[in-house]
């Protein structure tokens, strides 16, 4: 049955996976740079689709509007003359495709291999059109509190479920600790040119 | 001070390479010779008295009548003739520095006359003495970088000299 | 292709996972730039995440009281979160080799001298 | 007050990029013209910029050399085609000069007011065209405004608008027309309630402040080195203006003016009216500084056109006619400077007995202040480039001649 | 809701009805986009004339010069399309509809009145920040592609500017989200019905600063002056937008006025109430649906008109500014942001955070957040909500 959830689902996977593979072919830097934004996008797209309206909005903003940006910026420093594409050997062509194909098709085995996993429970149209709702139990759940869980019925799910306080807290001190540590990596050494290094008259006004 | 204290004062100094100078004209001026140019220079810049801390101009004058029919009513001896243009901010006073020199280096065609370069003395001399050496050909020892100014660089001749003849075309474009 | 006449699933959603991942390996094998190799990484972390996005949607499977739920949600945000971290560090980190060695080139970064 | 400057020792610690050559112009918005500065940068700043200048070349000394003094006028005005009259005068003063020629006190009035109305025009484009340099494009049509009105004077005397030669050697070209001195008058009543507005919007503006102060630093000495003039050499805190400190000529022609130069000396800048408060930022010799003595020195212009209209209704007698086109020209040389907008404009003739000059030399006050770039703008950021080419406000004409 | 009424009424089948619910909410959109475009056109050409002491356009298709705008179009058309020989031929064809497209997409999500929105997210407002800050990679890939010293300076620029920006624009939004509670656009904007005191800017002062730090922060990442450094047409020539020209330049333009468009609704509706105007009329005039749904939608049209004025407003303002202010250098415009900004707009969720937790209603008695989103029209509640199963 064609509905707007599959329709777009197919859409967005096609764009997705399209530009995935874009990225592996393309030899151009930029280029890669540009499908890893689009196939990222798409992927945000796909969240949407799986109602988790929250993580889709973090992936959109954090991911391609922060963290791809920073990529564009660094390919931008870097790209120039030689480094915008690079030749690759065919062997190493061969060896790459060898082990990401046999990856892939172990990767295919599994994901049709549970056949709970391949009918949907419902038209999986009416709770995507509505949003996942999950911005209030997220918050709760980084703060330790799971809302969504308190009328578990497995008890051995709800033994396993907790609160997520720590891992949000060692999160966030790893962010400030990389965040020092990569402006700290990316100071370049310090270079003295002597034209420079003569201080002029109106520096010293 | 008067220019005539300043040219006995310079004369005191440097004596045979002070060759003459005219007090009497709008501007006096004084004559040295080529040679003592980065000296004197250096003189009327430092000494107290004088100060000269202001170069205004330089300026090639290129004293020949190519035109052979009035050559003969020329007023002047044919020679180049450089004047700089000085004057102290500090004691108001002013003068002119008068250089002669032949046209070409050695009378060879061809062969810039060379003098001293002032752009270590006063910076504002870097470009005018460019623009010298560019428009009026005018080889400048010791300047850091004696290149055309105003000109394309790869032009050829120096068009304020009163021989030059334009040359019929530049890269292709008719220049007459 | 019986998929293709399915309403979508999970399996759906961990075939395009399954994609991304094995278009990151290859893309982090082949690339010499290490940018290249970054974006590589970025392409498995996705795949990743979207697996975790797909196993926590109850209504795309038939043993829904399975889904991950929420968990699969806020794996997925780490997922992100880290790897925003792993991007600046990755990138400082190619910058400061493009700094010292005036290339971007992994394979010639092979010697242990800063 | 120490001043937040960027050096680039201090910049570089910043994530490494390739060091760029760029080429700022000869087409780009803000070099005022056809000059090509090459820049050196590593990222947004630049290690070293060095302006390529003579695109705009077109031999007006060789022209000098072979037409008469009357002739050359209208090559003169192309010079700083933003202030004309004040060539004019400089050439026209420079023959007088070499011919010891005296022109009536009627002209000489005249010759005043005509001269500081172009230094006002002068000075408005520079305003208005830095805050355009700056980003900021309303005080530039502000400015044009006003120096419209100027123009439509000077249109009235002469007839042109850019191009004037309307001071020749010897006297003027013509006397006022009928009712021009009350037109004038009412100009300057109006331009005089707009200078406040101009200083809201670009002097004390924070902004402008922030982007001008302590921005390419000229220190008097160097100034003086480089034979800077003008707004650019009074900006550095040098009091030296060629009405009042020039050669005879020049200096008599404005003797019984009252004026101040606008320069700060010991910390302060003349006070005879209210001027907007120098900002603690700035230090002298800044863009800031450049600016705002050019903004005062409109005020002084206004207050000297007035005084001159006095000067003139009560001088007698008719003005001076300038001098034949076949006027012969004495053996010998004069040099003089006159205090032109931009600087101090130099004119050099050589006569040799016939009515054509011998040798005709420009000293372009652009030129000199031009060549002071490379050296205050080390180690500035790219967008320091524009405010400190356009506080050294040069016009191309005159540097390339 | 209309797409359920045709399918129920026509029988259409849903994926047709959705479908042409969505094309025709779309070409709305764009519709609505594409005349912000060309009525800020116009009227930046006639606010600049007249803050610069000139008329502006006078001629082209009547007094007002009324279809300037029209008449820049077919000279943009017109214009020859040049793509430099070094260029990236397909990035620098695409980059202009990567700008559009973003500042479009924002659209999507932006609630013109109460439920009048394309698509109602509830997390309108991070999608609405998020797809703005995909705007910058438009003019990335145009700077870079152009093959020109400037255009990249111009992208480089963009990019630090605009990452810098998106910290404290995200903590600025976060801030009346806190106080409302919800992500959801349409309830914010409901949360602020009443009169104009009941706007989240007056809920408390430091929230008033917060809305200027907001403004601040969108003039930044829409780049308009003073902080329109991608473009500085005084030291980059035109930045990424020197060598562009014609229709590619013009789709740069619209995306540019639409996302100053989207971004001061993205502000009306988080801080100045929305769809709601200072003295509630609708209210006052009982345009409400439990009087009859045609008064409601009346009410609705009132606040749709709310709105755009509002946004309009904020347009107008920054229009204001640019023909006003000198251009920030970039060391200042960093510098505004991470040295003021940011820490300036954390104190403000720090003191936004204890107004609220000491005052939880506000200063003046209000409707709980939640409350407002109960009381929202009963089609724009979730299904859930309406007791309905899907």
């Amino acid at each position: 049955m064609i509905n707007w959830h599959t329709c777009f689902f197919l859409l967005f996977a096609t764009i997705t996976c399209a530009f995935a593979v874009a990225v592996v072919v393309s030899a151009n830097v930029v280029r890669m740079a540009v499908c890893l934004i689009a196939s990222l996008a798409a992927v945000s797209g796909l969240y949407f689709l799986a109602a988790a309206d929250f993580v889709a909005a973090m992936q959109l903003m954090i991911y391609v509007g922060g963290t791809l940006v920073l990529l564009v910026f660094g390919v931008m420093l870097t790209a120039r003359g030689p480094f915008v594409s690079m030749k690759i050997t065919p062997a190493n062509w061969l060896m790459a495709g060898l082990a990401g194909g046999a990856l892939l098709i172990l990767l295919l085995c599994a994901a049709t291999s549970v056949d709970a996993w391949k009918t949907a429970a419902v038209a999986a149209s009416a709770p995507a059109a509505e949003g996942g709702h999950t911005v209030a139990p997220i918050g709760m759940a980084l703060l330790g509190i799971r809302v969504d869980a308190l009328e578990q019925a497995n008890p051995a799910l709800r033994g396993g479920i907790a609160g997520y306080l720590l891992p949000f807290e060692i999160v966030s001190v790893h962010l400030l600790v990389v965040l020092v540590g990569a402006a700290h990596l990316a100071r370049a050494r310090r270079r003295r040119r002597p034209a420079e290094a003569v201080p002029d008259a109106s520096r010293s006004a | 001070m008067e220019v005539g204290l300043i040219l006995d004062k310079l004369k005191q100094r440097f004596g045979e390479r002070i060759l003459g100078a005219d007090l009497e004209a709008a501007d006096p001026s004084i004559e040295i010779a080529p040679a003592a140019l980065a000296e004197v220079a250096r003189i009327l810049r430092d000494d107290p008295p004088l100060r000269f801390d202001y170069l205004h101009c330089i300026t090639g004058v290129d004293y020949v009548q190519p035109d052979a029919k009035k050559a003969k009513s020329f007023p002047w001896e044919v020679h180049f003739e450089l004047l700089y243009h000085l004057s102290s901010m500090a004691h108001r006073h002013r003068l002119v520095l008068r250089i002669k020199l032949p046209r070409w280096q050695g009378g060879v065609e061809g062969q810039l006359p060379e003098v001293p370069t002032v752009s270590h003395l006063w910076r504002t001399a870097d470009w005018h003495e460019r623009e010298v050496f560019d428009l009026s050909g005018v080889r400048f020892a010791g300047h850091p970088d004696l290149r055309r100014i105003l000109c394309p660089e790869d032009w050829q001749g120096h068009p304020l000299r009163k021989d030059y003849k334009t040359a019929e075309e530049y890269h292709g474009i008719r220049t007459r | 292709m019986p998929l293709l006449n399915q309403p979508v699933s999970l399996s759906h959603y961990l075939l395009v996972g399954a994609i991304l991942f094995a278009c990151g390996i290859v893309c982090m094998a082949t690339k010499r730039n290490a940018i290249g190799v970054l974006m590589g990484v970025e392409l498995v972390l996705n795949g990743a995440a979207v697996n975790f996005v797909a196993f926590s949607a109850p209504f795309l499977r038939g043993d829904a009281e399975l889904a991950l739920g929420l968990d699969g949600h806020l794996m997925t945000l780490f997922v992100i979160v880290l790897a925003a971290a792993e991007a600046a560090v990755a990138l400082a980190i190619a910058l400061c080799y493009y700094n010292t060695h005036a290339t971007i080139d992994v394979d010639q970064g092979d010697e242990l001298r800063g | 007050m120490p001043v937040e400057r960027v050096d680039p020792e201090l910049v570089e610690f910043d994530v490494r990029t390739d060091e760029m050559l760029i080429n700022m112009g000869p087409q780009h918005p803000s070099t005022h013209g056809v000059l090509r500065l090459v820049l050196r940068t590593d990222g947004e700043v630049v290690s070293s910029a060095a302006p390529h200048i003579g695109y705009l070349h077109r031999c007006a000394e060789k022209i000098g050399e072979n037409v008469s003094p009357r002739q050359w006028i209208p090559y003169t005005d192309r010079m700083d085609y933003l202030a004309g009259m004040n060539m004019n005068l400089g050439w026209a003063m420079t023959v007088e000069k070499l011919m010891d020629l005296e022109v009536s006190e009627k002209t000489r009035h005249l010759r005043v007011i005509v001269c500081e109305l172009n230094r006002i025009a002068s000075h408005l484009v520079a305003a208005g065209t830095y805050g355009l340099d700056l980003g900021s494009f309303t005080p530039f049509l502000y400015c044009f405004r006003e120096r419209e009105k100027i123009l439509n004077l000077f249109e009235a005397v002469c007839g042109a608008r850019l191009t004037y030669s309307y001071i020749a050697p010897g006297g003027l070209i013509a006397d006022l027309p009928p009712g021009w001195l009350e037109a004038c008058e009412r100009c300057l009543g109006e331009l005089q309630a707009v200078v406040p507005e101009l200083h809201a919007m670009l002097t004390s503006n924070e902004i402008f402040i922030r982007r001008t102060a302590g921005v390419g630093v000229l220190s008097p000495e160097m100034a003086i080195d480089y034979g800077c003039s003008g707004p650019v050499l009074r900006g550095s805190g040098v009091k030296w203006d060629l009405r009042r400190d020039g050669q005879p000529p020049v200096a008599r022609m404005y003797e019984d003016y009252r004026f101040e130069v606008i320069a700060q000396v010991d910390g302060s800048y003349p006070r005879d009216q209210e001027y907007p408060p120098v900002p603690p930022e700035a230090v002298v010799g800044d863009c800031w500084h450049r600016f705002y003595v050019r903004m005062l020195e409109v005020v002084q212009s206004i207050g000297l056109v007035r005084q001159a209209i006095e000067h003139y209704r009560r001088s007698a007698g008719p003005v001076s006619e300038p001098i034949k086109i076949t006027q012969k020209l004495p053996r010998g040389e004069a040099y003089l400077e006159t205090e032109a907008p931009k600087g101090q404009m130099g004119f050099l003739v050589v006569g040799d007995g016939t009515a054509i000059p011998w040798r005709v030399r420009a000293r372009s006050s652009c030129f000199c202040n031009l060549s002071v770039l490379t050296e205050i703008s080390r180690g500035c950021l790219l967008a320091d480039i524009p405010a400190i080419l356009g506080s050294l406000d040069i016009v191309l004409g005159e540097i390339d001649r | 809701m209309i797409a359920e009424y045709l399918t129920t009424r026509f029988g259409l089948p849903e994926w047709l009805a959705c479908g042409g619910v969505a094309l025709v909410q779309c070409l709305i959109l764009l519709g609505i986009m594409m005349f912000a475009a060309a009525l800020f056109t116009w009227m930046e050409r006639k606010v600049a004339g007249r803050i610069q002491d000139r008329l502006g356009p006078t001629r082209v298709g009547g007094r007002f010069g009324w279809l300037q705008s029209v008449a820049d179009g077919v000279k943009l058309l017109a214009k020859e399309d040049l793509i430099p020989g070094e260029a990236d031929g397909l990035l620098f064809r695409l980059a202009p509809y990567v700008s559009f497209c973003a500042a479009f997409c924002v659209y999507l999500a932006l609630p013109f009145s109460n439920g009048w929105v394309a698509q109602h997210l509830n997390v309108g407002v991070f999608f609405i920040v998020a797809i703005a800050g995909l705007e910058v990679f438009g003019v990335i890939l145009g700077g870079y592609s152009s093959a020109s010293k400037w255009s990249l300076y111009g992208a480089m620029r963009e990019a630090a500017q605009v990452v810098s920006y998106e910290v404290p624009l995200g903590l600025c939004v976060v801030i009346p989200v806190m106080v409302a509670g919800t992500l959801d656009l349409v309830a914010i904007g409901n949360m602020q019905r009443g009169w104009g005191v009941n706007w989240l800017v007056f809920h408390n002062p430091f929230l008033f600063i917060t809305f200027f730090i907001y403004a601040l922060c969108t003039l930044a990442s829409t780049n308009r002056a003073p902080f329109d450094l991608a473009e500085a047409e005084s030291e980059l020539v035109a930045g990424f937008l020197t060598e562009y020209s014609g229709f590619r330049w013009s789709v740069f333009f619209m995306a540019e006025y639409g996302s100053m468009y989207a971004m001061s609704g993205l502000g009306a509706i988080l801080f100045l109430g929305g769809w709601h105007g200072p003295i509630p009329l609708a209210e006052m005039l009982g345009l409400s649906y439990a009087n009859h749904a045609v008064l409601g939608w009346l009410g609705d049209l009132l606040g749709a008109g709310n709105f755009l004025c509002k946004a309009f407003l904020g347009v107008a303002a920054m229009m204001w500014l640019r023909w006003t202010l000198p251009r920030l250098r970039i060391d200042q415009v960093m510098t505004t942001c991470l040295k003021y900004c940011v820490p300036l707009a954390a104190a403000m969720f720090v003191g936004t955070m204890l107004w609220t937790y000491a005052l939880p209603g506000g200063l003046l008695p209000r409707s709980t957040p939640l409350g407002a989103v109960a009381e929202a029209p009963p089609w724009t509640a979730p299904r859930a909500a309406r007791g309905e199963r899907p």
